[in-house]
């Protein structure tokens, strides 16, 4: 604006004058603080190994942007807490044993391929996590599906055989180990595996404790939505989206669970087992990439709670709430442009015209 | 939208909570400033054109006297605002940043500050025409911040029909309590005026809406109301920016007005309760507009108070009177999210004034705060009180595609609440890239106009 | 360019004479092209015609070999849809195949049968020999997969998964018209009966369709196999 | 390439040599022009069919690009397009014979990629761009040029998703038995990815000497 | 003759096997018209509508090659078939429906050199669909195509507001993002297939 030069006693500024105490930085703090219980958890659950690679995949994050920044000549954004997200996120989707020279892996795709390619913070169009858990459930398909039983013995003081990896190499073989430690009644298949291979359908009180076999962070359906709702009660979460996924996933598994009792699980399992919930909570509401329209977030939500149970029915995977989000995230700008909002005051042949 | 919104019953659905900071003068009562040594009264204090001067340098006026008349239809008249001498005609710097020609008046300071008045009228026996021209006579313009010649909106166009007047009493902006003091001290002016406008305008019925947290002015004005039934006061949920007629007509009548259009578009007239006061006072007397209560408040003043204030003193003086401390950051004409900052303490108190917000050094950030890129958090696109998608405007703007923000995203319905900025977490300034982008498409229309001519 | 070619941007300037010779000359020239075309196709087609049979056959042959160890000759049959078998000379034939094996002495060492079905990301091809003194499958390969390498390409290394075909029951029923049992894919390291299939953990779903592909397979064909037996054996 | 132009060599070989290494490198028909991208993509996760597709182009590329300057003179405007379809066409079908005649387990790795040789858009460019316009001996250098620096590409796509996706190089194991591989790079995700970062190093390389320029005009200015 | 059900050659075609993510075909126009959601729409129906008739007439034609024992015609009788078909329907829709013509126009030459065009008639050759089969692997393929094209023409779209780092732009970052869908369309796999 041109103006004159203002008396030097006085500041200029453009109206609002006023503004949220909110910012980008508290909000993503908060995210982190909301995942705090549920690595705490992992870390109960499945001992130091879990934390290497909490430890690991944040390490890889918050390091491959700091790089990716340096190289595009940019201010270092390490500071605004998303890549810890990203990084804990993706340690939290992977198996508690997952080698962590892999998950360094991850978390530099997740960052440089899912984030930094396309131009960094606000504008990465699918969830990075997620990115970087496609990416290596692809490239290393048997690690990935390789699952402990939690609670094993010492698992405080000895690492998951296969997390010590020496990087490019093969992980070793966890049967003879598995059958060491395990503790019985903990299993090392997954409940989805359960359901998908062996139609054993897990009870729905211990998917919501959560000590059953899985991804370090997914198992506990009840933990996770606790946190989930901090972040809602605080506003820092767009409580539609886990609300219209969750709800889709349920009445879709419903359906599907009315016209074949006998093949297909309740829909209490399908919601409660693998990683939808965490998906839901933390990873389908990933801003950037999901749709901003108050419509639009509906589709989005319910779209993705769709194609997680479809994949889980009918793919040949036991999970589908990864590509259920990615594949939401890809739709994502679509859904957006078909449902701007009929603006305060339009006219309706305005509205057909536009 | 949170959850409570869905039951929020008759209430703003978007928009935002601000604190409103109304305690700091909420409950003092209105007290007259004194003259400042010298006034500057604007020719421009109106939307429209600006008024002509009818008074000599060097002349003397009496307090009330016109000192210019109105320029065609769509202006209004000034009144000296003090007993005093012209000092001269000359450019003085106006809020909006630049120089604008002023009336120097300098009040006497021994003189008794009589108003001159001039012959009393019956309203009851005027024709609407008649009323319209007398308010254009008074120089009442939109006191609540558009200064919007109040004659103007009277004069309907032909065929259209007003059936309510709205009486905008919200006052969301935070800080400001003019209205509210006008409502509690002056309930019987602001519901007189109320019933001339819907004379004037061919109105049935009156509502007047008000801020649920003003509770003092709802009692006071349905005491006034007594068993009259032509008017109805009502209270609404406070929220920004709901002051907005706009808003305030959909909240209330639940009618939208349509896009680029006008409140008498859908048979409403909305009339700010200041300017309705001032109307009742002041017609039947016939006396111009000469003062008009100003909230000044703000962190930075230590007698923060609503003065009732001389139009013309320059801010300087008005932030002395109410014991300004040393470190003054920033002034703001007006409410906190919409009001420019004053770029000089010189500006006078023109007729469209409702607040005067000083902060101080401690109370402004002094390093400005970080922008980081929109993160799509659609905090801005919940709280867009006319459902525009700021979030997609902004990163429009910031790649300066301005054609498709008009074309596609509504930019022009924008009336710069500030709502979205408020909010953005990435503290992106919205409003600002929005009237860069609106004043860019203008330059656009501008030039290709010229260029279609040549 | 030729002389009497013009440019298409100024047809109407060109004189009606010119484009009857221009179109006379270019269906000509048309012609020509599509003789050489076709001259070098044919060509090519004899050409390789006997060397693509001869490399198709050289490799049914090792697939043979590798499927019955010790083969010394092979004798391939055509399933008529009737259900009657000829000798054919070449590979190409519309329906199934078996290809008996004959060890030095000329005694019949086992039939080569094909099998496939879908898997995981397209159609799994698999060969597998039959014993019909053995009643039994007693060798088997994947010929051609596109499953996820490292999962569901673990039906063609995988040792244990291998270890089911090196004796798999598929023995008949009574009256000779079916298998006795199904061939089914149980899950990893519940194998009890000698007809079922071991699978591999982490690539059910291909495992599982090399079972369905043997099932159908077996069912269809060993029937035949078995009445035809008695000229099989001559190769005949 | 400049150093081809800094020798004494006779004007006509120097052309022949420009038109050969043009297509090798300079204008390589996937790294600069990015044409072709299916059988880039689609053959090239092994090393062994990515040669093969690289060679088996190359084959059509030459061949077609000589007949069709041995016949540019004859072939009116009109049927253009058309006589070099056909062409074109009849030789993808012989290198779809030849390499079935050749080797079976190629044949079948390459699919319905040889015959799609045929809307190569490489082909068809360079018979409408070069063959249409220059002398045989040219044509067929520049064909010869052309395919092999798409078989170089295509060499380039196929050896880093065979060393990473299987840990071998044309079938030979690079790595000891506990090597993992990144399955990934055999899946068609690979294919785009490892293009697009051979694409992201060429172009990067290709944009550091313009920005040295840049750099030292903003010097002087 | 192939057993596929129709069902699972549509949802192989569309989603699992999908054109340009897992088969590669048709990545040229899938760069080339994916910039704009405007461009991309149109191009894709354009391409289900060739695609659907040229499989038709290629499935018609190939019976008469069998018939002929002139197999070794194939991709020369293919390829002729498509560049009429198009010439054929640019034609029929300029002279039937001008509105169509002038939404599609332009985008019907380019699909000559569209390889999944091509790609169609062979694969559905080589499975030995029947003619059912055919027409519904036409659809599914070409539909596959169109939506591949539409959902990267809206991202790119998007991306134009972000800050992508200067050596990405372009082929690269199509192709990083055709890699990251291709990830994501991974999850389809198995659909259909062994339950």
């Amino acid at each position: 604006m041109n103006v004159p030069a203002p008396t030097p006693e006085i500041q200029l500024r453009t109206s609002p004058h006023f503004h949220t105490s909110r910012s980008v930085s508290m909000i993503m703090r908060n995210v982190v603080y909301a995942l705090l219980p549920i690595c705490a958890f992992s870390v109960w659950l499945f001992g130091i190994s879990a934390l290497a690679s909490l430890a690991a995949g944040a390490a890889s994050c918050v390091l491959t942007e700091y790089v990716a920044c340096r190289m595009a000549g940019r201010p270092a954004s390490v500071g605004d807490f998303s890549a810890v997200i990203t990084g804990l996120l993706l340690a939290l989707t992977l198996p508690p044993g997952f080698p962590l020279w892999m998950t360094a892996v991850g978390g530099v795709i997740a960052v440089g391929l899912g984030k930094m390619l396309f131009g960094g913070l606000g504008f990465n169009v699918f969830n990075p996590a997620l990115v970087g858990r496609a990416f290596l459930q692809a490239a290393f398909p048997i690690a990935i599906t390789t699952y402990t039983p939690a609670m094993a013995v010492n698992r405080f003081v000895e690492f998951i055989p296969a997390t010590l990896t020496l990087p490019f190499t093969r992980p070793p073989e966890l049967a003879e180990w598995i059958q060491r430690v395990r503790v019985d009644a903990f299993s090392s298949a997954t409940p989805l595996m359960m359901q998908k291979f062996d139609h054993v359908t897990t009870e729905v009180l211990p998917l919501f404790l959560g000590k059953v076999a899985g991804s370090a962070g997914e198992t506990s359906a009840g933990l996770i939505l606790l946190c989930g709702a901090y972040l809602i009660v605080r506003k820092f979460m767009d409580w539609r989206i886990p609300a219209a996924m969750l709800s889709s996933a349920f009445l879709v598994g419903a359906a599907f669970h009315l016209a074949a009792p006998a093949q297909y699980p309740n829909p209490l399992f399908v919601l409660f087992s693998g990683g939808l919930m965490l998906g839901a909570m933390f990873m389908a509401t990933d801003m950037v990439a999901s749709p901003v329209t108050p419509l639009g977030v509906w589709i989005y939500g319910a779209l993705m709670g769709l194609i997680t149970v479809v994949i889980r029915f009918l793919g040949g995977l036991p999970e589908g709430v990864m590509y259920a989000i990615l594949l939401g995230n890809a739709v994502s700008p679509m859904i957006d442009n078909l449902t701007q909002p009929r603006i305060y005051g339009a006219r309706k042949k305005e509205k057909a015209k536009a | 939208m949170g959850l409570r919104d869905l039951f929020g019953g008759k209430a703003l659905r978007r928009g935002v909570h601000v604190p409103d900071c109304k305690d700091l003068t909420g409950r003092l009562p209105i007290r007259r400033l004194p003259f400042a040594p010298m006034l500057v009264v604007p020719l421009s204090q109106h939307a429209g054109a600006p008024a002509i001067p009818i008074v000599r340098e060097g002349q003397e006026v009496v307090r009330g006297e016109p000192i210019a008349k109105a320029n065609g239809f769509v202006s209004v008249p000034m009144h000296a605002p003090a007993t005093g001498q012209i000092e001269r005609i000359a450019p003085a710097p106006s809020a909006k940043g630049d120089l604008a020609p002023a009336i120097y008046l300098k009040p006497w300071p021994s003189a008794s500050q009589e108003i001159l008045y001039g012959a009393p009228q019956d309203i009851e026996r005027m024709s609407p025409a008649e009323i319209i021209a007398a308010v254009q006579e008074t120089g009442v313009v939109g006191l609540g911040g558009a200064a919007f010649p109040t004659h103007v909106k009277l004069k309907l166009p032909e065929g259209r029909k007003v059936d309510t007047v709205l009486v905008n009493g919200c006052e969301c902006e935070p800080y400001l309590t003019t209205d509210h003091r006008v409502m509690v001290e002056q309930p019987k002016e602001v519901l007189h005026g109320a019933r001339i406008v819907m004379k004037a305008i061919g109105a049935g019925r009156g509502i007047i809406g008000v801020e649920d947290n003003k509770m003092d002015a709802v009692e006071a004005l349905r005491t006034a109301l007594g068993a009259a039934t032509d008017i109805a006061v009502e209270a609404v949920p406070a929220k920004y920016p709901q002051g907005a007629e706009k808003m305030l007509i959909r909240v209330l009548l639940g009618r939208e007005v349509p896009s680029g259009g006008l409140p008498s578009d859908i048979g409403v007239g909305v009339f700010n309760v200041a300017t309705l006061a001032q109307l009742g006072e002041l017609l039947p007397r016939r006396q111009g507009l000469i003062e008009r209560v100003v909230t000044i408040t703000g962190p930075a003043l230590a007698k923060p108070g609503n003065y009732l204030t001389a139009l013309g003193t320059p801010l300087r003086w008005a932030l002395e009177q109410a014991g300004c401390k040393e470190d003054l950051a920033s002034v703001i004409l007006g409410g906190p999210m919409m009001g420019p900052a004053a770029g000089s303490l010189e500006v006078p108190v023109t007729k469209g004034v409702t607040g005067i917000v000083a902060f101080g050094r401690h109370d402004v950030n002094g390093r400005p705060r970080r922008i980081y890129p929109c993160i799509r958090c659609g905090a801005c696109v919940d709280a867009c009180p006319l459902h525009l998608n700021p979030s997609r405007l902004g990163t429009l703007a910031r790649k300066e595609r301005y054609e498709e923000m008009e074309t596609d995203f509504h930019l022009n319905d924008c009336f710069e609440c500030g709502c979205c900025s408020y909010v953005c977490p990435s503290n992106i300034p919205l409003v600002q890239y929005f009237r860069v982008s609106k004043q860019m498409n203008r330059e656009r229309k501008a030039r290709e106009r010229a260029g279609a001519n040549a | 360019m030729s002389a009497t070619t013009q440019s298409p941007k100024s047809p109407a300037r060109k004189p009606p004479a010119t484009e009857t010779a221009s179109s006379v000359k270019m269906i000509r020239l048309m012609g020509s092209v599509s003789l050489i075309c076709g001259l070098l196709i044919v060509t090519t087609y004899r050409g390789t015609l006997a060397p693509i049979q001869r490399n198709q056959e050289i490799i049914m042959k090792e697939t043979v070999a590798e499927l019955l160890p010790g083969v010394e000759r092979q004798v391939v049959y055509g399933v008529q849809p009737a259900g009657g078998i000829t000798v054919l000379k070449n590979l190409d034939y519309a329906g199934p195949r078996l290809f008996a094996g004959y060890d030095a002495s000329g005694a019949l060492l086992g039939v080569v049968l094909e099998a496939s079905d879908r898997g995981y990301a397209d159609v799994i091809r698999t060969m597998y020999a039959y014993s019909p003194s053995k009643q039994a499958i007693t060798g088997f390969k994947v010929v051609e997969l596109k499953e996820t390498p490292g999962l569901g390409d673990k039906i063609t290394s995988d040792p244990a998964f291998l270890a089911n075909f090196r004796h798999l029951d598929v023995r008949l029923n009574a009256d000779g018209t079916s298998t006795a049992h199904p061939v089914t894919t149980v899950k990893q390291g519940t194998k009890k009966n000698p007809w079922e299939v071991d699978a591999i953990s982490g690539a059910t779903i291909s495992s599982r369709a090399v079972g369905r592909a043997l099932d159908k397979s077996t069912r269809d064909l060993l029937p035949i196999v078995n009445r035809h037996l008695g000229r099989i054996e001559k190769g005949e | 390439m400049a150093h081809v132009h800094g020798q004494e060599l006779p004007a006509s070989t120097a052309e022949n040599m420009e038109a050969f290494f043009n297509g090798l490198w300079n204008q390589n028909p996937v790294f600069v022009q990015v044409l072709g991208m299916c059988p880039t993509l689609a053959v090239t996760n092994s090393v062994r069919n990515a040669l093969a597709m690289g060679l088996a182009t190359t084959f059509v590329l030459v061949c077609s690009n000589t007949l069709i300057s041995m016949v540019r003179k004859l072939v009116p405007k009109q049927v253009r397009i058309a006589t070099y379809i056909l062409i074109i066409a009849t030789f993808v079908t012989i290198v779809d014979y030849l390499i079935k005649a050749i080797s079976i387990p190629v044949y079948k790795a390459l699919g319905a990629f040889i015959a799609l040789i045929v809307v190569n858009c490489i082909i068809l460019g360079r018979a409408e761009a070069y063959a249409s316009k220059n002398p045989v001996g040219k044509s067929m250098l520049d064909g010869l040029g052309m395919g092999l620096g798409f078989a170089f590409a295509l060499t380039c796509l196929g050896g880093v998703r065979e060393i990473l996706g299987a840990g071998s190089f044309l079938g030979i194991h690079l790595f000891g038995a506990n090597f993992q591989p990144w399955v990934l790079f055999l899946l068609p995700p690979g294919g785009f990815l490892t293009l697009a970062a051979w694409l992201l190093i060429f172009s990067s390389w290709k944009a550091r000497p313009r920005k040295k320029a840049e750099a030292l005009e903003e010097i002087a200015a | 003759m192939n057993q596929a059900s129709l069902s699972s050659i549509f949802l192989d075609s569309l989603l699992i096997n999908n054109f340009v993510l897992s088969v590669f075909l048709g990545i040229c126009p899938f760069i080339g018209v994916s910039g704009k959601f405007a461009t991309a729409w149109r191009m894709g129906v354009s391409v289900i509508f060739v695609i659907t008739v040229s499989s038709v007439l290629a499935y018609a034609s190939n019976l008469l090659l069998v018939f002929l024992h002139a197999e070794y015609l194939r991709i020369i009788m293919f390829i002729v078939i498509i560049a009429s078909t198009v010439q054929l329907l640019e034609m029929f829709i300029k002279k039937t429906s001008p509105v169509l013509f002038r939404a599609l126009g332009i985008y019907l030459p380019l699909i000559t050199t569209n390889c999944a065009v091509l790609g169609v008639a062979l694969f559905q050759t080589a499975r030995e669909y029947s003619f059912a089969q055919s027409v519904v692997f036409a659809v599914g393929a070409s539909a596959g195509f169109a939506l591949a094209l539409v959902i990267m023409s809206v991202i790119r779209e998007r991306l134009e507001l972000s800050d992508v780092p200067g050596v990405a732009r372009g082929t690269a970052l199509v192709l990083m993002l055709a890699g990251i869908l291709s990830m994501a369309f991974m999850g389809f796999a198995g659909m259909g297939g062994g339950a």
